[in-house]
């Protein structure tokens, strides 16, 4: 039997078979997605495909029954960690009133949901660093011991919040852990033409943070790196930076055509690298995943993600006068 | 009832409201220790620490941005803006986020979070500590925006905006920090946002404008009255979103209708009062709309010269007041 | 005359102006290899090399501000905002920087680029990809803001942009990019920014608009006039500075106006334009100056229902343009 | 005699005496403005104490007849490197209409005279650090070898502008040098509240280009490293970034008591370390700065200072409706 990584790190079978179940329930949503935007029934589809392990492991390495996400469009395996349901996630995707992000109002994506500390994230990028950094600021204050965690993509990386927002965790040593998911390309432009230094992790420094560049194929790295991050925020160690390397696997999103900038090679390429694939090997090889769980979990998810899109399909849309409601707060 | 300066009603009117509840903090640029530029959070260093009061790095969408995460938490930060014209970095965060929060999240989060800054000229600030910036974000549902004229207004009115469970932006006049003083009440009042005041009766000639410019009015009111000329004056407080009623009732009162304001002319507030009386009070205007501004450049110079032709002063308004009564 | 839609008289005007001044240049997010995510600098990468069409990082305060550097420096940079949405964090450097240059150096320096940006609703681009942001800028003199409404006019007025010695902001409509097609000149010709343009000549009711709206504005008038109702339709094209002259003019024509913007009404620039109206027209007019906008929420929700009930449309046009007619 | 530092960096003892010349007529005027200031003549002032020996060093590094700098408010001994004259300043200081900053539009400190290359800067910091890059961008794409300078403090350091350009620089290379200017306070907020990494030089890794910090009251020590950054620059190798260590000598400015937030001792032991004393002892040791000369340059210095005053306080105020001119150009 192969190595077994995940018992050193402290995590049972059940929860490396739920990481794996996270996984692929975010990647068969994102699937269906698709399907239901190429035969028109959803206007737009953003992915996580390429990400999974990344989003996975990080959620997992959290405490989610009180830390704080402030996730980007990319996350649904993190916002489906911390409690979003596939009928909310379809609920958003075809815009429905019950959509608990928001009310149909936004696009798909943009994840919000207080109940499970899922901070609500908007279309500019990068805007969500400082808000992490508010709620970690707002712990330390409590001297509570909740951590945040946001993320962004590498090119997010270069806007101002960025910077403002790290060095202002940095100065006031906040329980905050920034990840950037780098899947290589900011819609068309790769990373080389995006980024100066050689890893994005390269930034910590300037923050007076420690910085990791990580695997993000390998949920169990990441799931390594977080962890550690949130153990040293808990203790009043402040901020860290972390960079999990994957791949976008899909055009940016379902109004891009990625060919006209990317060689399908290199998209080949990266597919062989998919955690999707590769994990599931290493729970097959560690003998935590055997073909009954896998025939068994195949069929439940697909059930769940069915009932999810009937649901949703089938919801009605909020009333056109609704489009008034909660530009303030109603007490008023 | 003590009488204190625009600048003293806020210093108390933060004071109160952390007392009173413990989740208000201020953070912003040398807010802490130095107690601030024009010294508004002079005490609250030493009264609540250095965790309540909080020096912040140089980065004002850092400012906003945390402040937003906070007040998400539940927390009720008021942040302070050196001076207005450096809200400028923070724009994106302040309308892409803070004026969206409730609405986009179908009223699930909000950012119950109070903007202060001072603005507006008359002190030798030259281009960059002079500007009016308020029509920049008069035009962002979910946002409010309050402009007091007087200490009572302002202790009143910000206590409100702390409370106020959306993102208010507070606008502090910085020649009226020293110079426009009065009475204030040592109790726990707040005064409505959102609603516009009467400052002065009368019946020749109507009067809408805010902030300092309130007072240029009061004076050239006085003065006209030797004349026989008998001002209304409407102090707007709450510039964004406008009452439109208060509007609609003052310029019916007289039929002429004068608004100023220290702004530029032509994208300023008072265009927008001037849309809701062209639409609601046509037949029953005595005179065109007029519109009493700064000039259309892009601020106010440093050079005294050209400072004084910019800015709005009392003998500015009484002259369009008077020539409004003799239409 | 070869008929194009609106977003291929951008990429001509580009093409055009590159090919005529070498030190016109493109800068933004995707618009090189991508020819960017709207295809409105496709081509150029490929005729004018990556040294000329740079796909930046994605930091829009950076596109603007380096820029404005290139501009000072004697160059014509073209910036293209992916979205309108997402020009916010470049507010500092437009509003601070470019539009004060000349006038903070007295006359020495300049920043003559040209930002681009589609803005617009009724595409399914939810809050964020969907919205009207001039109003944001239209209280800023120094700064020029162009919104065309047909493909004749954007190439001209984005030819006469990129050759303006000042800053100008020029937002095309994103739905009008394929929806609206037209007869657009071979030659090279520009048309004067600052001025707007009667689309139709009319006498019964006057419209006031610009963008996307002229264009829902002139079906209008066709159905109007079956019913014996002649609109006279102006084209503010500049939606700031305002061309005043025009503005009287076309509302004296006819006595009766409506205004209309996609924009929320609170704020936006139709408010200005009837204060302009207020002030010189009002013993001219025979009905209250009525403004027809979208609703003053953030901006247009995802869902089709929400989205229509915000979005303008010919239909509703034609409605506020009847009920005017027969006020 | 002492060790000859100065040949070695290929600086003749002309030069060195007119880096001195240069750093004490900054220091002079400044030193006079404040005179002004508190004798009610002119209405404010902001220093350039402390720092002269950062700017002076850095501008005589560059090629002063084709490179171009971007100031900050503190830079009078940049902008008199760069050919800015003791009556421009004085102009600029009694906002008189010939002042060529601004036409009395802007508060002193607010440098920019194109004929010299200097960029109009503004109060809002940072903002500059872009238009410097967009200078070296032009300059790449003329394939000039022109090199421009900006600097800025170590608070303003933090601003998302700073962040946005540098790495827009080191994706292109540009030639551009970002100097800060660090003189450990931002008003009253000393530079552990403002920056949570060690080094503002810490930060340059992360966009791909050197860092270096040196001593900012060593004019030779900031001479070498920007020449070096401007060879780069020239050979196509790139943007650097150079922070230079000092201390703000006066309060922020004549609006600002520092004494409510920073001891006496502090200020009165960096007053040991100020390059006005420090260099003019190393010019003495080696023997390039006679008494005679001294003696001379102080009265020469003194002259032209009260001249310069002299006129600017005669100088006219631009007419009261001059203030609608140049909104935008006028041929049109
Ligand atoms: C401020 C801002 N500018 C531009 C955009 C348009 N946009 C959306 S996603 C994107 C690329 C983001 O790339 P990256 O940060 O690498 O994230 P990824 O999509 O690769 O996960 C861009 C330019 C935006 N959403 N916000
Ligand atoms: C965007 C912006 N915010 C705030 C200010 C007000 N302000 C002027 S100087 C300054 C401190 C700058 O500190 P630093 O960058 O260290 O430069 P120093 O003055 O120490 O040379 C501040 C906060 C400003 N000018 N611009
Ligand atoms: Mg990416
Ligand atoms: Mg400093």
């Amino acid at each position: 039997m192969a190595e077994n990584r995940h018992q050193s790190l402290g995590l049972s079978d059940e929860q490396v078979l739920d990481m794996y179940r996270t996984m692929l329930m975010a990647r068969k949503i994102d699937e269906r997605m698709w399907l239901l935007n190429r035969s028109g029934k959803i206007p737009f589809v953003i992915s996580c495909q390429g990400q999974e392990a990344a989003q996975v492991g990080a959620s997992f390495a959290l405490d989610r029954e009180k830390d704080y996400v402030a996730p980007y469009y990319r996350d649904m395996g993190v916002v489906l960690a911390f409690g979003m349901t596939a009928q909310d996630l379809m609920l958003s995707g075809f815009a429905k009133a019950e959509d608990p992000n928001s009310g149909g109002r936004q696009m798909p994506g943009h994840f919000g949901q207080k109940k499970n500390r899922i901070l609500s994230g908007s279309s500019p990028v990068t805007t969500q660093v400082p808000h992490a950094v508010g709620v970690a600021l707002a712990s330390k204050m409590e001297k509570k011991d909740i951590v945040s965690l946001v993320t962004l993509g590498e090119g997010s990386s270069n806007q101002g919040d960025f910077h403002e927002g790290l060095n202002f965790a940095g100065v006031h040593k906040l329980p905050v852990i920034t990840m950037v998911e780098n899947n290589k390309y900011a819609i068309s432009v790769p990373q080389e033409k995006q980024i100066a230094s050689k890893n994005v992790s390269d930034r910590a420094v300037g923050y007076g943070m420690p910085g990791f560049t990580v695997d993000g194929n390998d949920p169990l790295a990441v799931y390594e790196a977080v962890k550690a991050a949130a153990d040293r925020a808990r203790n009043g160690e402040g901020p860290t930076l972390i960079e999990t390397v994957s791949y976008r696997l899909t055009p940016h999103s379902s109004d891009d055509d990625d060919r006209t900038y990317r060689e399908r090679e290199e998209v080949e390429e990266a597919k062989k690298k998919d955690s999707l694939i590769t994990f599931k090997k290493y729970l097959q090889d560690a003998g935590v995943l055997t073909e009954d769980k896998e025939k068994e979990m195949e069929e439940e998810l697909t059930k769940i993600i069915n009932d999810a899109t009937d649901y949703a399909e089938n919801a009605p849309y909020a009333e056109p006068e609704s489009a008034l409601k909660y530009v303030y707060a109603e007490n008023e | 009832m003590p009488v204190m300066s625009y600048i003293q009603a806020v210093t108390k009117a933060l004071q109160e409201e952390m007392q009173r509840d413990e989740n208000v903090f201020v953070l912003g640029e040398d807010v802490g220790k130095r107690g601030g530029v024009f010294r508004a959070t002079d005490g609250l260093y030493d009264e609540f620490g250095e965790e309540r009061v909080i020096d912040t790095p140089l980065a004002e969408s850092a400012i906003a941005g945390v402040g937003i995460g906070a007040a998400m938490y539940g927390k009720r930060p008021v942040a302070e803006m050196q001076f207005a014209d450096f809200i400028m970095p923070a724009v994106n965060q302040i309308i892409s986020e803070a004026a969206k929060m409730r609405y986009r999240s179908n009223n699930d989060w909000s950012a119950p979070m109070t903007i202060r800054a001072p603005y507006g000229g008359g002190v030798h600030g030259a281009l960059y500590h002079s500007q009016s910036v308020e029509s920049v974000f008069a035009n962002q549902p979910g946002l409010k925006i309050v402009m007091p004229s007087t200490p009572y207004d302002v202790k009143g009115l910000l206590k409100a905006a702390i409370r106020d469970d959306d993102p208010v932006l507070f606008f502090e006049h910085k020649r009226a920090y020293r110079l426009i003083k009065g009475e204030v009440p040592e109790d726990d009042y707040t005064l409505p946002i959102g609603k516009a005041d009467v400052k002065r009766e009368g019946s020749d000639v109507t009067v809408i404008t805010y902030g300092l410019c309130v007072n240029f009015a009061l004076q050239a009111a006085e003065k006209l009255a030797e004349e026989g000329i008998d001002a209304h004056i409407l102090d707007l407080r709450t510039v964004y979103p406008l009452d439109q009623e208060a509007i609609i009732e003052a310029a019916k009162k007289t039929g002429k209708v004068l608004l100023v304001t220290e702004d530029n002319k032509e994208g300023s507030i008072i265009g927008q009062v001037s849309a809701i009386i062209a639409e609601n009070c046509l037949f029953d205007l005595d005179a065109p709309v007029q519109r009493l501004a700064g000039p259309d450049v892009p601020s106010m110079p440093y050079a005294p010269t050209m400072e004084k032709y910019f800015m709005m002063n009392p003998d500015k308004v009484e002259q369009a007041m008077r020539d409004l009564a003799e239409f």
